[in-house]
């Protein structure tokens, strides 16, 4: 056992280093840095994609044959690492690192073909159609239908829940195109043109104020059959395949120390009656307890990326790093919420990345904050970091996985 | 002991309760945005009402039931996500006002419901009213004021600002007569607020000196008893609709509510609920005990958080949404839960107090 | 509202104060204040309990007709407070604050006549016989079985958790007199001499080494129906009318408070490697927090008090306050062992009351104590506090309970 | 990068597991009451494995194996719930005579399996090795010791007792040649110590000043990290066996693992399980850096807590007896909270080398 990079493993993260500090603009690190979710502002995003692709690493993850790299997980895990370290806006997840490994794992030639290059490019931009008014976390009980009628399908019906449903030009869902079988059965994965006449869009505003979420009503939508992903009414299978991936794609130990870090600098230059917030024993052992969890994490993250090499997949174990990564997520943001005091109350969502329009907000004319802008974060972080233990399976129900799976009960 | 609201407080309650229902549905509070309608709603409710004096003296027109006066009306207006200006105004400033004594007109003036605020809170202070950096220097005859005064709710709305600042005699209240520098803002909670530029601005001083300062601390103690009764009130209203909505929402063929680590969590969001209510009574009959209003600000942070947190958690994603009025609860908690001194502040002066 | 005590109430609570100071002798208020778990030392127990009945107190909540006391609720919480600040031991619960209850509502004249003169005096001492190995929380499930024979009752099964039943010359036990019914039908509240012929007393040597505990064995033991409370079959109505008692019987603030000040003197004297354990921060404000808790705790039980004066029952919430009551002790034990350290690890019951032997164990021939007297209770009172939240219904069924009938859920 | 054990130490698992497995089953590790029966079980224990050399150097006849040793040692230790030295003896100080270097004849002595310990803490200390009251003075040419240590595990079984003392030069370690004064007792978890009362008590010093003071804060560390792989191999077999338990046992005619409630207290369990264990890999690795193994120690203190009290909750009453194995774990892990230093002294450390 250890715990050191291999020198290899050193050089490939200075290598990604280089290239975030080469091309990294201040507007690209404020893209990342000012990001308030688990989102970026859209057209920084593509923006940074476009230079990721140039470099031909926009998608290292996928197959080398579609354009991936064939680095090992550490590299992959680094390379995430590096990113993070760097301030980099993350890239748009619904295409580069969902559909994509759906395509091409149950793809049609076609599809592989008309798609994947597309969306390293970014001229094909996904959202995910999954969630529906009525049905949440619990996917089979999914209404949309979408009726055979010729060499189509006809959508009738309402998705929720669809991050950049305003930017995407494609949509990913499921839809029932059977009825009157098990929940599971009858569903199918479809790709769907989001131009289609039928589709409307409308955003829904957050507590945050942030509206990259929405809600899409299809109306009579017609989708050409070639654009079921595997077989119709086979659709479950294909999600199925999916979630495992979303569940294990992310790490939350460096982004979570890059914050206590930042938290500890700013504690020092934050006034309290007695001295800096720092110098409270209590606040700074709040900070230090964190930090500590934090540093079991990572290893915990090191030893499923050490299991992952071994078997392929990372198993019934991403359900625990779901639970325990989006918790510690929003424990350091209550903490920088606490952190920020009185100030920390007052709205400013301007000062954040996306800062675009928010309904029904007036931004200040010089464009300034009042206190410092890590105090004009921490609430608005704070409000969309709760999404993390409901979003891809609420932690209730990675509990009862974990029950199920892991205690076997 | 007797641990009953008297009748004229609970009929207060009914009152303030029944008016709200009928003229504040939620949908009316949503749309209400920006300082000046909600000023208009203010003055509406106390054309309606008269509910300012119903906590101060008799002698300024009021109906004299003090503290519990002040906690039944907070908790109503928690209850109804009212934005108003009462626990500025009619409780923090109403207690000043007393405290100070020979502020009858200003009193009268709150009384009949006009707009009365103190800024007290700076960067630094963290809900310690005594802590100030503001200074007050005679030039001539006039005081002139510097510094900056944080977050100051209902300034730019107000009939009168006061605000403190450091004196030669010790800690001093200050009215600016004058336009008010400010620079004005909404909180996170949708009140209206402001930081109080002040740059050599002209002040009259109301009061300096060691009375002055208890006055001070006083009346934040009061503002802040009344803001865990409000959280009460806010804290009910977000249990209720959790335990109704996970009746209604259905997930994997069952009520959610049928789950039984929803129905422990909900459970525990009610001890949480009764022990906050109990909390704001100790604050409110207790009020002149600092360690007796930091236990129970104490005790309303970190609920309000739970309840807050978990009526979101429980709401799923439309918890998050301005769809629902639980998110719109949510950010009133969350305010709450850092104004008037967070819990790490309220456990730290209870500390002093008490412990060592 | 006022949260002030009346004048009335003030001259009560002096009186109780004063009786408290004069018939405490040192080894009295021993076998109060070094007590490791709720029940104290048996025979000074009795003793004190002696004391009392002398003065009419030993049972002031029973009506007035068999030796209670005409206080008003206010009266009987100041009473207990008193009794706690003293510093005294408690009289042993199962006679005087259950069955004793149970008799005054559902006995015969001649059971009342019999019984609790002599529950008063000690002569008779209860034990109860309610859970079984195989039925804890859920009543309903008991097994041991009471065939009818003539004029008795012929028991055979086990009882566990029956607390002092090597004193107990009497016990109150629930029994299955008839099967195939609903869990709850067919059940029977019986009272048993402890000196019949086939009761087996084996002690339960808990975590802490406290015996108090027993299980205890029937063999065809023969009791006579004259002993039975109530009707044959319908012991759940009583039993139900005994919980409602026992779960609201406790008031939990001022025993805390009172061990919350103990601890602060104790850190005050505690070296740490900065100083005394009073200064640490952490630690204080740890107290701190518990001790706002404790102010809270205070006047809920208060607003009980008020509200059981109104309709003469505490309620649903009564669950509330054994939940928030026993979290609460659990935490302050907690706290306790921390601030008492490596000490804190030093196994030494025989510093404790019930002082008595305890298996396998040896005491030193001074008695004297490792560390301080609180060090030595501290592990002890850790171990045994962990009871609160299993006994007299879990609290994981009290929240069942209180989801359904407070939430209605 | 790699996580994986090696081969010769999933062997030296496998081999002290399975040995435990056939000889220390729970019912014989019942009945084994008192230093010397403990100590007997160790002699036995070592001539059957020889597992005292596991981590020591192999100038020493040790294999060499060193702080992956003493981790994968320890947690099989603690899943059988086994009292032995191992931890004091050849973890502890072992790590102290490597570190202070030129000490081959005891060193070879604690690879073949005697008993040497240490007296570090005191009744100030709670932890911190470095905190030392216990004065050394040369008399003549003799050492003498005077102070208090306290709960030094197996001093009166041991071979050996060395202990911590401040000289003129800094802090020192010595040698106790004689009689050893103590007063010896049972810990909670049935572990044999004693306070070792010395009043100018002869000793032999073996080193002193900062490479001394560094070797002791080592030493203390290396058996800090082991007693978190023990915790990790205690709270397993809690954790194993509450699942078992909850299955077997029924409630309202419900098997308790069927309760959501249960489940998830248990998926919590599992959590802090695993997160302790990757704590106990973090020491282990990481044992020369002082904020790692602070990090490691509180997450195993509150998570030995916690499996600890859930273990026993869900158990019910007989948790908290002696009847089943699960309370006699409780009683160690609740030792383990508070040996070699509580969560909150080690947040202190952390916070002081990490924060501010």
């Amino acid at each position: 056992m250890d715990l050191d990079w291999t020198a290899e493993d050193l050089a490939f993260a200075a290598q990604a280093r280089e290239f975030f500090e080469s091309e990294l603009t201040p507007e690209l690190r404020d893209a990342g840095r000012l990001m308030t979710s688990v989102y970026g502002d859209h057209d920084l995003g593509m923006e940074w994609q476009a230079k990721l692709h140039a470099k031909g690493w926009a998608a290292p993850h996928w197959q080398v044959e579609h354009g991936g790299q064939d680095w090992t997980d550490a590299q992959h895990y680094l390379f995430e690492r590096e990113r993070i370290l760097a301030g980099a806006p993350p890239v748009s997840p619904m295409g580069i690192h969902m559909v994509a490994y759906v395509i091409q794992a149950y793809g049609t030639p076609e599809q592989k073909a008309f798609f994947l290059p597309r969306i390293l490019s970014g001229e094909v931009f996904f959202c995910q159609g999954y969630s529906e008014p009525q049905s949440g976390s619990d996917l089979a009980s999914l209404q949309m239908r979408a009726d055979s009628d010729g060499d189509d399908l006809v959508l009738n019906g309402s998705k929720i829940w669809t991050t950049h449903a305003q930017q995407a030009n494609w949509m990913f869902c499921l839809v029932r195109t059977t009825r009157g079988l098990r929940p599971q059965q009858g569903i199918t994965f479809l790709l769907v043109d989001m131009t289609t006449p039928g589709v409307l869009v409308r955003p829904l505003v957050m507590t945050s104020g942030e509206t990259v979420q929405n809600q899409v009503f299809f109306t009579d939508v017609r989708v050409p059959k070639s654009n079921v992903i595997g077989a119709i009414d086979d659709g479950w299978t294909v999600a199925k395949y999916l979630l495992e991936f979303e569940r294990g794609a992310r790490g939350y130990s460096a982004g979570l120390k890059v914050r206590a870090e930042a938290l500890r600098e700013h504690a020092r230059t934050t006034p309290t009656p007695e001295g800096m917030l720092i110098d409270d024993e209590v606040f700074a052992s709040r900070l230090a307890r964190l930090m500590m969890k934090l540093d079991v994490l990572e290893v915990l993250e090191f030893k499923l990326l050490a299991g992952a090499r071994d078997d392929g997949s990372v198993g019934a174990l991403s359900s625990m790093m779901k639970v325990l990564g989006t918790e510690l997520a929003t424990e350091m943001t209550e903490l920088v919420y606490r952190a920020a005091g009185t100030t920390g109350t007052v709205y400013q969502p301007h000062v954040t990345r996306p800062g675009g329009a928010v309904p029904n907000y007036t931004p200040p004319e010089d464009g300034g904050s009042i206190g410092d802008v890590w105090q004009a974060l921490a609430p608005l972080r704070y409000f969309n970091e709760r999404a993390g233990p409901i979003y891809a399976g609420s932690n209730e129900i990675q509990r009862n996985i974990l029950a199920k799976r892991v205690l076997g009960l | 002991m007797n641990l009953e609201l008297d009748e004229d407080l609970r009929m207060l309650a009914d009152s303030v309760s029944g008016w709200l229902k009928q003229y504040l549905p939620f949908d009316r509070r949503r749309e209400m945005r920006g300082g000046a309608a909600m000023r208009a709603f203010w003055d509406e409710m106390q054309g309606a009402l008269g509910l300012a004096g119903a906590g101060l003296p008799e002698a300024w027109g009021g109906f004299g039931h003090g503290s519990q006066a002040h906690m039944v009306v907070a908790e109503a207006l928690g209850g109804a996500l009212a934005a108003t200006p009462y626990i500025e105004a009619a409780v923090t400033v109403g207690t000043l006002l007393e405290r100070l004594g020979g502020q009858d007109e200003l009193g009268t003036a709150l009384a009949a419901g006009k707009v009365v605020v103190l800024g007290w809170e700076e960067a630094q202070s963290r809900g310690d009213a005594l802590s100030v950096l503001t200074e007050a220097t005679l030039d001539g005859d006039v005081w002139r004021l510097t510094g900056t005064k944080r977050a100051v709710r209902w300034a730019a709305q107000a009939d009168t600002v006061l605000v403190t600042a450091r004196t030669p005699r010790g800690l001093g209240v200050f009215r600016i007569d004058g336009d008010v520098p400010a620079r004005d803002y909404r909180l996170i909670d949708d009140h209206p607020a402001a930081d109080l530029l002040l740059d050599g601005t002209a002040a009259t001083l109301i009061a300096a000196g060691d009375a002055a300062a208890a006055a001070i601390a006083a009346a934040v103690d009061a503002g802040t008893a009344a803001v865990c009764a409000e959280g009460v009130g806010l804290m009910r209203t977000l249990l209720d609709d959790t335990v109704e909505y996970t009746k209604q929402r259905k997930q994997f063929g069952q009520a959610l509510a049928s789950f039984q680590v929803l129905q422990h969590r909900m459970v525990d969001m009610r001890i949480q609920l009764e022990q906050s209510a109990a909390a704001a009574i100790l604050a409110a009959l207790r009020g002149n005990d600092p360690a007796a209003v930091s236990a129970a600000k104490a005790q309303v942070g970190e609920a309000a958080r739970y309840i807050g947190q978990q009526a979101v958690q429980l709401h799923g994603g439309m918890g998050l949404t301005e769809e629902l009025r639980v998110g719109h609860y949510f950010r009133r908690t969350t305010a709450i839960e850092n104004q008037f001194g967070d819990a790490d502040a309220h456990t730290r002066r209870y500390r002093k107090l008490k412990v060592a």
